[in-house]
């Protein structure tokens, strides 16, 4: 730089032509605020996020444990016959009073005398009254078992199972909270005896719908909703590929065409409950489908996500260059060839996006299927879509609305497996889209 | 199938009470399927229940108000003629505020003074200016009024409106000055009824747990909920008393405590040979063991019937006593 | 005029009267309203290379377009007049348009690769035409296009390679290659050689030449030395008409036309 | 034979007659001299058609057609006077008939002998609880019989189906089969049934219009039938009482206004929080941020869309409503001493604010894959003659993505217009007329769940006027659409 | 060779000894891993055209990318090296990357107009820049480009249409008239020529003949005849070196470096 040369050329640039002066500093102080912007912009997506998933997070982890109980349990002839009589009519059996079983083992364990009504009834407010399904099972599954005394892990009641988890203030005097002084003594009673523990609550994911929180679990709508997600997979995918096709590569350009796209675009307008009533209108009154399947679900939500994969996809499509169209026209390849071989495995990784975005979309909607009786309380595994069920934002919705404290944290325990869903949906996409575009 | 299945449909507030029954049924009954129970409101399980009769269509409607002639003739017009109402118990209505705040002593002539659009002053009719409770009653803590009351779509909101802001309103002399001040019989029963829309109160059309959270978010705030609701949330709710009953299952039962609406079923009688199963499920909704003292429903906050009146509905039900033949 | 002249000596000599591949004849074409063709009639012989000269927008391209009906996917576009390949009416409505564009085939200006790989790039056409019945007679035809199109040693050791990650000369090439292993009888190419550098040009302009003993070829090119190296009929257009035609030798040496006159003389480049 | 088993069969036909007539293709191709027009494979695809659209669509007639006819049959010879006896309506009857006789079938062969039309119900009911199938109370002896036909129609009917419908399978191939010829147009032919299935695809939107104007269409006749179209579009109050019970008989006022006006408002209050906002996280994806940030930014911005809209409304209730409101106080505080909130905790803003959070993917995910799409060369030519990139942005790429970014905040608008949950817990459902931002209106959807979803009576205007508010909205967004449309083309008629 | 020196003939005669516009020294570009250039030393004078020729690949895009700091808009590039201009050092962190870039315009291989009017076209660099104070002046600015560029004729009464609407020539003068609108001091153009016809590109070579009396241009091109015409100073790049760099008159008829030769002798066009 010190060179004369070099000055000198510096100067008889400068006496030619003065520097202008184009506003530097106002432009990057502009630059920089525009960059800040889009930093700010992108911190407050993320920071709601967060904000979210902490707030979803931290109320419902608990969900996924489950407070258990040791119980000795006496399987005595006196309450469920002799196992000979069992053999000849299972009526006796069946009919059982199974929770009295419970209620005694229980006072064994902790000790109290029988006769003293009070502390009996609080003792056996300390255990589930889902205990007569998991005794019967435990007995029908196994006549030798009567008659002999078995360590049984017992699911806690409700509200042990919140009080073991600080979520009642137990400050309040005690009849205006649901579990009385007595009962936290024996819950520390059983505490030192480590009789009581919490478990993996495998129940929340396998259960049927209950009125009990304990015994409640999303099985059948995670099955409900995993039925209608496949049937939304299975249908909008191809219908709205196929229609994303014609319109964009084959679809002359007129009124009829206009009509189809005003249609689609509209339709994304449209409130999800809508949809609702045409199910019912059209699928259940008119066709005929029964109530609260899936598969009526899934239908509805297909309609429903149609419009997103459409949109999606002929965005796509438009993107494939033209020059890979003529490419394979020039070649002699069809128009049906060209767009099978060419353009569409060029569109995948947008289709991806579209089907993505679409699933997540009927994935977490309750509305259309409050219309169509998949708002329901289902307690039996469906075996076929055409059969009750419900659906994960269904029960998600369903327990926002119980009054027992349990169910709250179960509500955000659902939420997280919803999302949970929603991100290997995610996951599976991103992996999808980068094997699609890495091979080129 | 669906004719295997017995199908219910209606209101929510039903929903709980329903949805154990029909878990206790399944659990009883192994025989049959476990009752699959919509929710959805009143309004669409009795438009299902009156879409016709057939395997397609479904058994019982729940609902928390009493069917309506216009409905009924929408039944018969499809062909559901023969309709069983049941009864089984009460709704407690309770007006609850957040534990921590003070405690309301209420009537239904402060609730109408506190609430209503417009209340006489001086012989003349005014818009509703008072500001806190304390200017309502001395009686009253100092407190801002503001309360979540249900939305117009709601059942709860026909027994707010009959049972405490008419009530209030015929209490307070307020319905006198009403029709003194030259309204008619039908405009000052109006009058009476319409609530104040300056911010102060706010309809839900959700759930309880909104007003929870509502009254959560907003200490000062007074609130209305299920009687259930409150007593599986007292240790964050402290509930008001009316005329100084406190409400309960006992002084609902026994009418001290005003406020409260019926819970109903009807059952499609068309289908009780045919869905196997529905008359049992009736009868065992109607069991001691089921909505009697000490049962699992009235443990999660049902007001049962009194034990007279649960024996007149099962007869009822079981003479085939229907909504045409009773009147 | 003394380089031009330079260049058709290097040229081969033309030989007289060729068969006629295509006859084309008062082929008018409409974009929408306008008219982008008036009724162009010219022949195009066999075995020989054609080129199409003329400045931009004068619808050289559109013609091309025109020989194997690739104006089809263009829906404002009107097609008037008759072409006839072999005899054959090319618009004909019995005449299946994918088997005209098999015998016809086409070369862009922008090589347009598949994104696949270079293999597969050239066994697309033989695939969807069900040329080779093995996967030997698949290699086989691969193979031979590929060296045709001088291509083959460059790649041979990465059929497998996408074709896209080619330098712009060597695509321009696998799309030849692409051409041609359809066996077509006639290949129209739309400025092959503009993206290229001179070396690349070269190359492909030898290839042309190579190829001329099995295929009829059509070329517009925007350059007047490649059209003089190349060709043996050279067609000047003009505003949407055919201004002039004839021998290459000819309209560089003594054009009758003025426009052609005044289109060649002009500078070039 | 099983639906499903029929349908493999059918499958397997079509299969093992395109394979048949791929080989046969291929042998024609062998003699050089025609030039056959269509590849095997496409020979294949015809025969395979012929044997299985067909045959499949034959089924799906029968089956949808013989529990008709059957039920017909059966109905018309149940004994006379048997009804009038029972409390049964026909179609009860038919049920239990129905079901019954699908229970026989279910039953072993060995049992299955034992019943006769002589058969009382009762036994056979003790046989069908053995099997795990409860059977009605209400059947009765004649029925048995009714269920044997049920059960033999059925059974034949099947038999014929699965005979008839291989047996088109079988033809289908065949009649494929022989129309092989070297100047068969089969690519054309397979290629129409293509087009054919896409134009059906594309048509289902219009379907789905269709059926959603069906399903509200009489209804909302019901309702302006009751409630004059002149008070329900200019009204300005909505209030619909909860009944007519024992009061004054007045259903109250539907004024359609309000909720209008909420919907744009909240609509419009979103959008001006969440395109801002996605916009600018788009642009800095697009622009700013390298490879690696967007890769994982972008997919976690998309998290946001999926969140199910009831967490965001108790997100609204419980903690946005009270920090703004709480936070208004606190300015009114320092301004005129008077800590009293000028925000409500239901508010406007506060669904506007809610809902944008939800609306910013959509905004951002698909402006920015508009963004990125601008071509390059434009970029480079604002950048060579000195602008600054946000210049760049501001003055090309925005103006050249305008068309695409248009259509995708659209999208978003549409999401914002049909938004229940959010609505309803942060904004309320009180349908108030105001411009007061920081006060409490409510939607027309929010309207339509509540007044479809409550306790009200089915047939009265309350509950109806759901479908009105429904069909109203669904013919105002059309508009929109169609408005939106024409300017987009419009705007790309002029620059493209 | 005859043809080429026919060309150098009409071209204008090189002057003597003009003063150093922009110097570059070691100049180096990675992209990546992979190195494009490999130390380029070179001077630019001023007021005169350099040409930049070279097969493709070379590096020719790169080293001009360098001069304005366009590399700088490619993550992975990363530059080494000295660029003066003025003996201001251009990749001085304090130096401004916007003003120098209004100072070195560049002009692009393919037209790109923005899509807006012809008039917002020339106008934009005016207006981000602040050099008009009013109306009249922005006016008056685009007009003299737009004379400039020799497309006021064409286009004085339809300034309000869309540029994307012009032909190809037309959008490339466009582009020009767009970098002439703020007063640069060096024009960079890469390839300005290669998407226009014979007639096109002689409107624009003359314009770079004209506009070479107040700029300076360094203009990248595949064309030997186009070096020729219009440059008086030529670079000839190779795989990422400058091979050799002299006047182009020296260059064509005499060049020293082996590549050159076997470069312009080959079969160019
Ligand atoms: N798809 C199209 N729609 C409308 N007009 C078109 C279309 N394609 C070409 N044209 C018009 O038809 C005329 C002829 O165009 P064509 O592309 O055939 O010219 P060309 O001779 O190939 O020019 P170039 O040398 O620039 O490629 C031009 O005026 C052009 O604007
Ligand atoms: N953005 C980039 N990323 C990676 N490599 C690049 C990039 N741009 C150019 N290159 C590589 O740098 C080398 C020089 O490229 P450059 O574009 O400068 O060549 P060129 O001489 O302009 O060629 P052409 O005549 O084809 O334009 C080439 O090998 C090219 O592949
Ligand atoms: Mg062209
Ligand atoms: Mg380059």
């Amino acid at each position: 730089m010190s060179d004369a040369t070099a000055n000198g050329i510096a100067a008889t640039a400068a006496e030619r032509k003065p520097r202008r002066d184009i506003g530097i500093g106002r432009r990057y102080a502009a630059e920089r605020r525009f960059k800040a912007y889009g930093i700010i912009a992108i911190a407050i997506g993320l920071a709601f996020l967060v904000m979210l998933l902490t707030s979803i997070i931290s109320k419902g982890y608990t969900a996924f444990w489950q407070t258990e109980i040791k119980v000795p349990i006496t399987f005595t002839e006196k309450v469920l016959g002799t196992p000979e009589q069992a053999v000849k009519s299972q009526t006796k059996l069946l009919m059982a009073n199974y929770p009295q079983l419970a209620r005694d083992g229980l006072v064994q364990l902790l000790g109290i005398s029988a006769d003293d009504k009070k502390a009996v009834s609080a003792a056996n407010g300390l255990i589930s009254s889902g205990t007569r399904v998991t005794l019967r099972d435990m007995v029908m599954n196994d006549l030798s078992i009567i008659g002999t005394t078995e360590d049984v892990w017992l699911y806690a009641s409700s509200e042990l199972d919140s009080a073991m988890k600080g979520q009642y203030d137990l400050s309040v005097p005690e009849n205006r909270r649901p579990i009385s002084d007595l009962q936290l003594e024996y819950i520390d009673k059983l505490k030192s005896q480590g009789a009581i523990e919490e478990r993996f609550n495998w129940g929340l994911f396998t259960f049927g719908a209950s009125s009990r929180a304990e015994t409640a679990g999303l099985g059948v709508a995670i099955i409900g909703s995993f039925y209608m997600m496949l049937i939304v997979l299975a249908l909008a995918l191809p219908i709205g590929v196929a229609a994303s096709i014609y319109l964009e590569e084959f679809a002359p350009k007129n009124k009829f065409t206009d009509l189809i796209e005003v249609n689609i675009n509209n339709l994304a307008a449209v409130p999800s409950i809508v949809f609702g009533l045409l199910g019912l209108a059209v699928f259940i009154n008119w066709f005929g489908l029964p109530r609260s399947a899936p598969l009526v679900g899934g239908l509805v939500l297909t309609l429903m996500t149609l419009p997103t994969i459409i949109i999606a996809t002929r965005a796509a499509l438009r993107a494939v260059p033209p020059s890979i169209r003529w490419a394979a026209l020039g070649l002699g390849a069809s128009r049906t060839q060209t767009i099978f071989h060419h353009v569409l495995p060029l569109a995948a990784p947008g289709i991806l996006t579209g089907t993505i975005i679409g699933l997540a979309q009927a994935l977490g909607e309750t509305a259309p299927l409050l219309l169509i009786g998949m708002v329901a309380f289902v307690a039996d595994y469906p075996a076929t879509p055409m059969e009750p069920a419900t659906a994960l934002p269904v029960q998600i919705y369903m327990w926002a609305n119980e009054a027992e404290r349990a169910f709250v944290e179960r509500t955000s325990g659902a939420i997280i497996i919803l999302l949970a869903f929603l991100a290997i949906m995610n996951l599976t996409a991103i992996f999808l889209r980068r094997r699609f575009e890495r091979r080129w | 199938q669906s004719n295997q299945q017995i199908h219910v449909a209606g209101s929510s507030t039903v929903l709980p009470y329903a949805q154990i029954v029909a878990e206790n049924f399944g659990e009883t009954f192994p025989d049959y399927q476990t009752p699959i129970i919509e929710s959805g409101g009143s309004s669409a399980g009795l438009k299902q229940f009156c879409q016709g009769v057939g395997p397609d269509t479904i058994d019982v409607a729940d609902a928390s108000r009493s069917i309506r002639e216009k409905e009924i003739k929408a039944c018969a017009d499809a062909g559901v003629t023969e309709i069983s109402e049941v009864k089984f118990g009460y709704d407690g209505i309770v007006f609850a505020s957040s534990a921590s705040g003070p405690d309301f002593k209420l009537t239904p002539a402060m609730i109408f003074t506190a609430m209503a659009a417009k209340v006489p002053q001086d012989g003349k009719v005014v818009d509703n200016a008072a500001k806190s409770w304390n200017e309502v009653d001395s009686s009253l803590p100092d407190q801002e009024i503001t309360a979540f009351i249900p939305a117009s779509n709601h059942g709860t909101r026909e027994v707010f409106e009959e049972k405490v802001l008419k009530q209030g309103c015929e209490d307070s002399g307020a319905m006198e000055a009403f029709t003194k001040s030259g309204m008619d019989k039908d405009a000052a029963e109006e009058a009476c009824m319409s609530v104040r829309n300056d911010g102060s109160i706010s309809e839900i059309s959700g759930d309880y747990t909104e007003t929870l959270a509502r009254i959560e978010a907003n200490q000062k705030a007074i609130g209305v909920f299920g009687l259930a609701f409150y007593e599986q949330n007292q240790d964050k709710l402290k509930v008001a008393t009316i005329n100084d009953v406190v409400p309960s299952a006992d002084t609902i039962a026994s009418g001290e405590y005003p406020v409260s609406r019926p819970l109903f079923f009807y059952v499609k009688r068309a289908h009780l040979g045919v869905v196997p199963g529905l008359s049992e499920y009736v009868q065992f909704f109607l069991s001691e063991q089921m909505t009697g003292e000490g049962s699992p429903t009235v443990e999660y906050g049902l007001v049962p019937l009194p034990a007279d009146e649960r024996d007149e509905q099962v007869s009822n039900f079981e003479n085939g006593v229907t909504l045409g033949s009773k009147s | 005029m003394e380089n031009i002249q330079a260049t058709l000596n290097r040229g081969p000599a033309v030989q007289a009267a060729k068969p006629i591949k295509m006859k084309t004849k008062d082929v008018t074409v409409h974009y929408g309203a306008k008219q982008a063709l008036n009724g162009v009639t010219l022949n195009i012989p066999e075995n020989q290379v054609t080129a199409l000269i003329g400045p931009s927008g004068c619808g050289k391209s559109t013609y091309l377009r025109c020989l194997n009906r690739m104006n089809d996917t263009i829906d404002i576009a009107k097609v008037g007049g008759e072409i006839l390949l072999d005899g054959e009416d090319v618009y004909d409505p019995d005449i299946d348009v994918v088997e005209l564009r098999a015998r016809v085939g086409m070369v862009f200006q922008k090589p347009n690769p598949f994104p696949k790989s270079i293999f597969d790039n050239v066994a697309y056409g033989p695939k969807i035409h069900g040329l080779a019945r093995s996967k030997q007679e698949l290699d086989e035809i691969v193979h031979t296009s590929l060296r045709r199109a001088g291509l083959y040693k460059e790649v041979h050791d990465r059929l497998d390679e996408p074709g896209t990650g080619l330098s712009g000369g060597q695509q321009q090439r696998l799309c030849i290659a692409r051409a041609i292993a359809v066996s077509p009888e006639v290949i129209l190419m739309d400025e092959p050689c503009s993206a290229l550098d001179p070396i690349a040009t070269a190359t492909v302009e030898e290839l042309i030449d190579e190829l001329r003993e099995n295929y009829t070829i059509v070329i517009v090119t925007h350059s007047m030395q490649q059209a003089a190296r190349v060709s043996q009929l050279t067609a000047m257009f003009h505003l949407g008409d055919l201004a002039e035609v004839g021998p290459t030798e000819k309209m560089f040496s003594n054009p009758d036309d003025k426009r052609t006159q005044d289109y060649i003389t002009g500078r070039f480049g | 034979m099983s639906t499903f088993t029929i349908i493999l069969v059918v499958l397997a036909i079509g299969l093992a007659g395109a394979f048949l007539g791929y080989r046969h293709s291929r042998a024609l191709q062998a003699p050089a001299g025609v030039k056959p027009h269509s590849r095997p494979v496409y020979h294949a695809s015809y025969v395979a058609s012929w044997a299985i659209i067909p045959s499949l669509l034959l089924l799906a007639v029968w089956l949808i057609a013989s529990p008709i006819v059957i039920e017909s049959q059966v109905r018309g010879s149940f004994p006379e006077g048997v009804l009038a006896e029972s409390q049964l309506t026909e179609d009860l009857a038919y049920g239990i008939v129905e079901s019954l006789g699908n229970g026989l079938s279910v039953l072993p062969d060995d049992e299955r002998a034992t019943v006769t039309d002589e058969m009382p119900v009762k036994d056979l009911a003790a046989l069908l609880r053995n099997r795990g199938l409860p059977v009605a109370s209400a059947s009765a002896d004649w029925m048995v019989p009714l269920a044997l036909d049920i059960d033999t129609m059925q059974f034949w009917s099947r038999l014929a189906m699965t005979v008839v419908v291989i047996a088109l399978a079988l033809a289908g191939a065949y009649w494929g089969y022989r129309q092989i010829a070297p100047r068969l147009r089969a690519r054309n032919k397979v290629e129409g049934v293509v087009k054919g299935a896409l134009i059906a695809a594309s048509s289902i939107a219009i379907m789905t219009t269709i059926g959603i104007v069906f399903s509200m269409l009489f209804e909302t006749i019901d309702f302006f039938s009751r409630i004059s179209p002149a008070e329900f579009f200019f009204g300005t109050v909505w209030e619909p009482r909860f009944s007519a019970a024992g009061s004054t008989g007045n259903a109250g006022s539907f004024g359609f206004i309000p909720l209008l006006a909420g919907t744009l408002y909240i609509s419009a209050v979103a959008m001006l929080i969440a395109v801002p906002i996605g916009l600018f996280a788009a642009i800095y994806m697009a622009e700013y941020a390298d490879n690696r940030t967007r890769s994982v930014v972008k997919p976690l911005l998309e998290v946001l869309a999926g969140i199910p809209t009831i967490v965001y409304g108790f997100f609204a209730l419980v903690t946005v409503g009270p920090f703004l409101r709480d936070l208004s106080a606190q300015i009114s505080g320092i301004v005129t001493g008077d800590y009293a909130s000028f925000i409500q905790a239901q508010s406007v803003l506060t669904a506007g604010l809610v809902m944008a959070i939800m609306l910013i993917p959509f905004v951002s995910s698909l402006s920015d894959d508009i963004i990125t799409s601008v071509p390059q060369s434009l970029r480079d030519g604002s950048l060579g003659l000195g602008a600054t990139r946000s210049e760049t942005v501001k003055r090309v790429i925005l103006p050249a993505a305008l068309p695409g970014i248009v259509s995708a905040l659209l999208l978003t608008a549409s999401r914002a217009i049909g938004e229940t949950m959010i609505v309803v817990l942060a904004a309320g459902v009180a349908a108030n007329l105001t411009i007061n931002p920081f006060d409490a209106m409510t939607t027309i959807t929010v309207k339509i769940v509540a007044q479809l979803t409550g306790d009200l009576e089915f047939n009265s205007p309350q509950t109806l006027v759901a479908f009105a508010l429904g069909m109203t909205l669904f013919v105002i967004t059309l508009c929109l659409n169609v408005y939106a449309l024409y300017i987009v083309r419009k705007y790309k008629e002029q620059y493209e």
